[in-house]
């Protein structure tokens, strides 16, 4: 078993679980230490890792994988509503459906590469999206969302207990995991460890190594033996299923599952996540996915009022100058800072915050040798 | 806090199951401690609102107002400023020193009118800012969500503007309240009034937002419409931001339908009014009548939008800042100091459930949620610019007079673009809540996680 | 004649192909014999490259076929011809230049030891200790296993073919087809190339090399066939192609043109 | 039969609109390889240059009239037009053509802003990766939308036709059918005028040295390149072209749809769409798809369709898109190897 993964990868797994377990502290000074963020950090840290083995690996660029999140959540309240509020059946369930979906979606838009694959991903998460809007709403309670209700049957739970008087919440085995709280965190920081721990396994393996020979040069890899398509499918089914892995957890910790959730700008998303932090890194997805969230979540909050108690140790005409520019960026401007973000880091980081750190390090090691390098060639490189 | 007991049967067939460990209900007899603890409550000498509004997207100016009307509701409660709407409301429970002698102070946030945006935020709000209220939102959709999420965090929601007659229906909750109309208010307002301007003798065709508030309206004015006598010659679903209209309006020029009624709101609303008024719908002749259009609900912002289009047209709206009670004229006065224009409906319905909040709570003396709840069903109020309302205690809907409005012929500037054609009174639009069904769950506090 | 048959790895016969009105093979056969060095000669625009496309399965033949040890080659995909034996190093190098060379070796041996299709997502690639010894092995065989960290794409024209050709020899495949082996190269480079593939000679494996540079084909082919407008005009053993006048004539011609 | 004399100028309009965006679009991959996600910004931009025009005619000057008082209880506001009033009758005529006008205006504006865009920018990504060009465009693309939010706020700004074009033509007049296919004025104006901005982009590629150019840069790059002409003028050009082409569109559609700060989100995966069903790098490819998908949305969204195939409007484009990708590998006219890997 030890000798799968180097001693650098083993110090980085630990590193990363440790600082996704301590996250409610360490995340304390920026403000994101609440359940409900960290229970996002996480979940999309998850639905990007995933994404990064299908786009980072072979290049594949899918703007349709929203529609296995959304499949994934879909699934998970379902199985909330029939059968138990007990999120393992959830999980598996939603892992099933959406692998399911993602084999059938990637066995149709695999016969196409580049852009032409990318369009075709986008339209069956559109239709999804459109469908589940409207048309199916009976399956998804529309625009709405699909939510629980006093009156669902939740078949293995009437089994043991009485219902009570309102709503129950989802739990593994006993322990809240909706509801807000730390154990719904812990909950889904551990599947995210797991799903970190198998996507390294996965980018080390023989499997992950073929994907990226897949990307650098398929023409060869034909004539070289290899059937890729197969390799490709897998590799859409997996990140399918981390996806839908991610829309579960989202119903777990939530038990509402919406149409926008599949929507392009939801695909697209993930996407931006992937590329801000580095596509191809181990790490880099996970970083970007808290980025944006971050944004989405803290930047919006701020209001002149908190302005004006961040800058309460100016005097009064400055602090009002500041409170007016900076205002410019947070609150309804969050997006604003957010697009300004994705710039500046893509012009001066190109490969993304990952490359970011990389430099920092090598800074640091005083060598430029891997700096040099990096920046000449301009890539991302493989996952450190 | 929702109790799970395991009854014997329950405990016995679990035995039966082979030594199969359920863990599972011990949790939910936990908190028996928190039973006067509502989640967030007070501690300090401040108590905090969360102010849940759409700030990107298309509904970012409506969103925009509202946070005005709760920053303005804010300093009112806080005794500063002219008091506003507090001189002329009924309840005179609020002194003007915060609430329960607490300061008010809020956090604002984001919803993106999306579902899962607003649900994060509101739970950032109730997690991480310690809000004992929510309140906002500019759809259905998110009021709906919201609401749910507020029921389970055991955190009162007051909806803001949301229509659709799922909100207080179907998917009413114990901690949810709304003080804005319904769908099926509107169609019993504007059915009478169509009746009486274009006769009984027509025939509708209506394009409709094709999600469930667009559903719920269609529904709810064709049943208003043909109890008038009117047919319904097609209802045709369009999809949420069709941008271009035309394919499904060219249709109806040579369906042998009269009235056009528009079921869209927001960007649809504007987008397909200014396209039917394109194609000709205003000055056309249909079965010897003239031909007309028809939107059911209105928003002023939106009617800025639509420009001339708009004019003549009939539509229903919660208030409109030109009504003639002396709550209205005290907050128009207020609000048009503070930010030099008159508001919206948006604002006016945040600004009255942001106060009409800390009123039950000091009449019922605590923040704990349920005496808040209970302080609020069934109270019977005046003077926030609606004239005499219920907040119903059988699904916490609020029944006011509705008003029916035409877009202004000659607006004198550019907030007088509706005219209010009639009052209905809100014994008129009063319904039997079973009618839609629906469940409001429990009075249980729960704590926060 | 029987015993001949039985040798003949591969075998083109009638093979026709033509792209719009342009007839680039004209009833083309082809016997390779087994363990043999065949060159394919001829000028520009000879129809050579095309012959070997047809060979890998990249262009299906319009009739006539591909036959490898008495399969029919032509009706495959080329991943099914590559497993079944057929390995080709390409006239501009098709490598995995985001690779490291010890990756780029490694990969080929992965589609021989595992298949089409393997889902190994298991087991680390370092883990895989008989695999990599045995591209180090290869890497050392064309000289680049300094610089196994490498990337690929970092490689000269020269080292980029000898990658190419390494990851070919690790799939020890049965027939290995040379599309200009040396194009572009240096003499020095050539040179090196040439030693290397008399080196490997020895081993047993079929091959068909395309080639300009006479010197190339004369050091290295035991048979050669001349190809010229897609016809085959002249074949035999490099003394004989050496005199003919036919052959003169197609390069002569070319030159005059 | 009306109805579906109807349904096709509906299809021929919004096909118009697609074109017209997505010419820019193609023209901008098939030169400089760039994904461009701030093409719809573009298209937004020229709406607002109509909406800042029309601001500009009906600037007003506020005094403020103590002796009234508005129901608000502030000073009324007395206000006065000062451009119009400057102008005179020709004001008038200025205010009632300004869409029109608008398109001239926005020539320059969008060739200096996409100029701009192309040198400090997109220049510097032709050799990064394509993930690298989405980042930063889409960046771009949020920037100028909550600029324009800022300043014109989030709620549609109507823009009207000039009042000759703002009624319908009788269009049946021309198959004998009388008045059964009233179809408004402005959107035949829109697309003629869609048809003619695609053939004076078409005559610009085919009959110019400069486009002859163009299109063998999008046909071979490096070639062109190698030749000694110098390309990053080239691109430049094309890309301010592009940019107008997406603006001079945004400028005609705003008596059409409302404009806002977010339009350009709502058409920009819609233009993908159609310049990828059309081909990659193909202009042709990219109006035949514009044409198919509106026509094709038009009719699937037809009362007798609608009611064999709940939902088809809602999906129509997309499914089409699925399937000619399917059955034609590169869209309708694309070229092999543009954007493939």
């Amino acid at each position: 078993m030890f000798s799968n993964l180097s001693s650098r990868d083993w110090t980085m797994f630990l590193i990363f679980s440790g600082v996704v377990l301590a996250a409610p502290v360490l995340f304390q000074p920026i403000g994101a230490a609440y359940p409900a963020i960290l229970q996002k950090f996480c979940i999309f840290g998850l639905f990007a890792i995933g994404f990064n083995i299908l786009f980072g690996l072979t290049g594949y660029l899918s703007f349709g994988h929203a529609a296995f999140l959304g499949v994934g959540s879909y699934a998970a309240v379902w199985s909330f509503k029939l059968f138990t509020m007990n999120v393992v059946p959830a999980v598996i369930l939603a892992i099933i459906f959406a692998g399911f979906f993602a084999a059938v979606i990637g066995f149709i838009s695999l016969r196409r590469s580049g852009i032409y694959f990318s369009i075709i991903t986008l339209a069956f998460a559109q239709m999804s999206y459109n469908l589940a809007y409207s048309v199916l709403t009976p399956l998804t309670n529309g625009e709405t969302g699909l939510q629980l209700s006093l009156n669902d049957p939740r078949v293995i739970d009437h089994m043991f207990i009485e219902p009570g008087a309102g709503l129950p919440r989802t739990n593994f085995f006993g322990i809240d995991v909706s509801g807000g709280g730390l154990s719904g965190f812990y909950f889904t920081a551990v599947l995210l460890i797991i799903g970190f721990y198998i996507s390294m396994r996965i980018f080390r393996s023989p499997f992950g190594l073929q994907l990226k020979a897949i990307k650098s040069n398929q023409n060869r890899m034909r004539y070289t033996g290899y059937n890729t398509r197969p390799y490709l499918i897998a590799a859409f089914v997996i990140s399918g299923v981390y996806a839908g892995l991610a829309g579960a957890l989202m119903a777990c910790t939530d038990p509402l599952a919406g149409a926008e959730r599949m929507q392009w700008t939801a695909s697209g998303e993930v996407v931006l996540m992937t590329i801000l932090g580095g596509v191809g890194t181990l790490v880099g997805p996970v970083i970007g996915a808290a980025v944006i969230k971050y944004f989405e979540n803290i930047f919006s909050s701020f209001n002149d009022n908190t302005l004006n108690q961040f800058y309460s140790f100016l005097p009064e005409p400055v602090r009002e100058a500041f409170v007016t520019v900076s205002g410019l960026f947070v609150g309804e401007g969050w997006s604003l800072t957010l697009g300004v973000v994705f710039m500046l880091i893509v012009i001066f980081l190109p490969g993304g915050i990952m490359e970011g750190v990389r430099r920092i390090a090598s800074l640091f090691k005083g060598g430029n040798k891997g700096d040099g390098n990096a920046a000449v060639s301009g890539h991302p490189q493989a996952a450190e | 806090m929702s109790k799970l007991i395991i009854n014997r049967r329950g405990l016995l067939k679990a035995g039966a199951m082979g030594g199969v460990v359920l863990a599972a209900p011990t949790h939910f007899i936990r908190n028996a401690y928190a039973e006067d603890m509502s989640c967030n409550m007070p501690t300090g000498d401040t108590v905090v609102f969360g102010f849940n509004v759409p700030q990107s997207g298309p509904y970012a100016d409506e969103g925009a107002d509202e946070l005005k009307a709760y920053q303005l509701a804010v300093k009112h409660l806080n005794g500063e400023g002219d008091g506003g709407a507090l001189a002329t409301f009924s309840s005179k429970a609020l002194k003007g020193n915060g609430v329960l002698g607490k300061k008010v102070a809020y956090v604002t946030g984001d919803t993106q009118t999306k579902s899962d945006a607003a649900r994060d935020s509101a739970k950032r709000m109730i997690e991480k800012e310690g809000a004992i209220m929510i309140t906002g939102g500019s759809s259905s959709g998110v009021a709906v969500a919201v609401q749910s999420l507020c029921q389970d965090m055991g955190v009162i929601f007051m909806a803001a503007l949301t229509h659709s007659n799922d909100t207080t229906g179907k998917d009413k909750k114990r901690y949810g309240f709304r003080q804005f109309f319904n769908a099926y208010m509107s169609g019993v307002a504007l059915g009478p009034v169509l009746a009486e301007a274009y006769g009984k003798d027509r025939r509708a065709y209506h394009l409709t937002a094709d999600y469930t508030w667009g559903w719920t309206q269609e529904e709810s004015i064709k049943n208003a419409t043909e109890a008038q006598g009117w047919e319904t010659v097609n209802a045709v679903r369009t999809p949420l931001g069709a941008g271009d209209f035309s394919q499904y309006l060219t249709p109806v020029l040579n369906s042998g339908a009269d009235v056009l009624i528009l079921n869209h709101y927001g960007k649809d609303m504007v987008n397909s009014l200014t396209q039917a008024v394109q194609f000709g719908m205003r000055e056309k002749q249909v079965n010897g009548k003239n031909f007309e259009i028809v939107v059911p609900l209105f928003s002023e912002l939106m009617a800025e939008g639509a420009g001339d289009a708009i004019k003549g047209i009939y539509g229903t709206e919660n208030w409109n800042w030109q009504l003639d009670t002396a709550g209205t004229k005290a907050f128009v006065q207020s609000y048009g100091k503070e930010y030099g224009a008159p508001p919206s409906q948006a604002a006016q319905v945040a600004y009255s459930q942001a106060i009409l909040y800390a009123d039950a709570c000091e009449r019922a003396g605590t923040f704990f949620a349920p005496e808040v709840i209970k302080a609020l069903e069934g109270f019977e109020f005046d003077g926030l610019g609606n004239g005499k309302t219920l907040y119903r205690d059988s699904d916490h809907q609020c029944f006011h007079d509705v008003l029916v409005v035409q877009g202004k012929e000659n607006p004198k500037d550019k907030y007088d673009t509706l005219e209010i054609k009639k009052i209905v009174p809100a014994s008129e639009v009063t319904y039997d809540p079973a009618i839609f069904g629906g469940d409001l769950g429990p009075y249980d506090a729960k704590t926060c996680g | 004649m029987t015993t001949a048959e039985k040798n003949i790895v591969l075998h083109v016969a009638d093979v026709n192909k033509s792209f719009g009105g342009l007839r680039a093979l004209t009833e083309v056969n082809l016997k390779v014999e087994e363990g043999k060095v065949h060159a394919i000669i001829g000028p520009n625009g000879a129809g050579k490259s095309t012959l070997l496309n047809v060979c890998i399965g990249r262009i299906r033949p319009d009739n006539g076929h591909v036959l490898f040890n008495g399969q029919v080659l032509d009706e495959h995909e080329p991943h099914e011809i590559n497993q079944l034996g057929v390995s080709r190093v390409f006239q501009t190098p098709e490598i995995f230049a985001d690779l490291t060379l010890l990756d780029n070796v490694m990969i080929p041996a992965f589609a021989k030891r595992d298949g089409a299709f393997k889902f190994n997502a298991v087991r680390a690639v370092a883990a895989e200790k008989s695999v990599r010894d045995e591209a180090e092995y290869v890497l050392q065989d064309v000289g680049l296993y300094e610089r196994r960290f490498d990337l690929a794409g970092a490689l000269s024209r020269g080292d980029k073919r000898r990658l190419e050709l390494g990851m070919c020899l690790i799939q020890k495949p049965k027939l290995l087809l040379l599309d200009e082996p040396t194009a572009g190269m240096a003499r020095h480079d050539t040179n090196m190339t040439i030693d290397l593939l008399k080196r490997i000679k020895s081993r047993g494996m079929t091959k068909v090399i395309i080639e300009h540079d006479m010197h190339v084909v004369f050091s290295l082919a035991d048979k050669i066939s001349v190809l010229a407008q897609g016809k085959i005009i002249a074949e035999g053993l490099p003394d004989e192609v050496r005199g003919s006048p036919k052959v003169k004539e197609a390069y002569l011609g070319e030159a005059h043109q | 039969m009306d109805a579906l004399i109807l349904q096709i100028l509906n299809g021929l309009d919004k096909g118009g609109a697609y074109a017209l965006i997505a010419l820019g679009l193609t023209l901008v991959f098939g030169t400089l390889g760039v994904v461009n996600f701030a093409h719809g910004a573009l298209f937004m931009l020229g709406a607002f240059c109509a909406v800042t025009f029309n601001k500009f005619l009906t600037l007003e000057t506020v005094t403020l009239d103590p002796t009234q008082q508005t129901p608000w209880g502030t000073a009324m506001e007395i206000r006065t037009p000062v451009v119009e009033a400057y102008l005179g009758d020709f004001g008038a005529v200025l205010i009632n053509y300004s869409v029109p006008v608008s398109v001239l205006l926005a020539i320059p504006v969008m060739l200096v802003i996409g100029i701009v865009m192309e040198r400090g920018l997109i220049r510097h990504f032709y050799n990064r990766p394509h993930a690298d060009q989405i980042l930063v465009t889409f960046g771009l693309a949020i920037v100028i939308q909550e600029i324009i939010k800022h300043y014109f706020g989030a709620n549609p700004i109507p823009q009207s036709a000039p009042a000759m074009f703002s009624g319908t033509a009788q269009v049946g007049m021309l198959f004998g059918l009388g008045d059964a296919i009233p179809y408004p004025w402005w959107r035949l104006v829109y697309l003629f005028f869609s048809l003619a901005v695609i053939g004076l982009v078409f005559a610009f590629l085919q009959f110019t040295t400069y486009g002859m150019v163009v299109r063998a840069g999008m046909r071979d790059r490096e070639t062109v390149g190698l030749l000694g002409i110098d390309i990053g003028r080239r691109f430049t050009v094309v890309f301010g072209i592009a940019a107008v082409v997406a603006g001079v569109a945004g400028v005609m559609y705003t008596p059409v749809l409302p404009p806002d700060f977010h339009m350009g989100m709502d058409f920009l995966v819609l233009s993908f769409v159609v310049v990828v069903v059309g081909g990659m790098g193909s202009l042709g490819g990219a109006v035949a798809a514009g044409f198919l998908l509106g026509i094709l949305q038009s009719f699937a969204s037809m009362n007798e369709v609608k009611s064999i195939f709940p939902g088809i409007d809602q999906i129509i484009i997309y499914l089409v898109a699925v399937v000619i990708l399917l059955t034609m590998p590169r869209g309708l006219m694309g070229r092999k190897g543009v954007m493939e890997d």
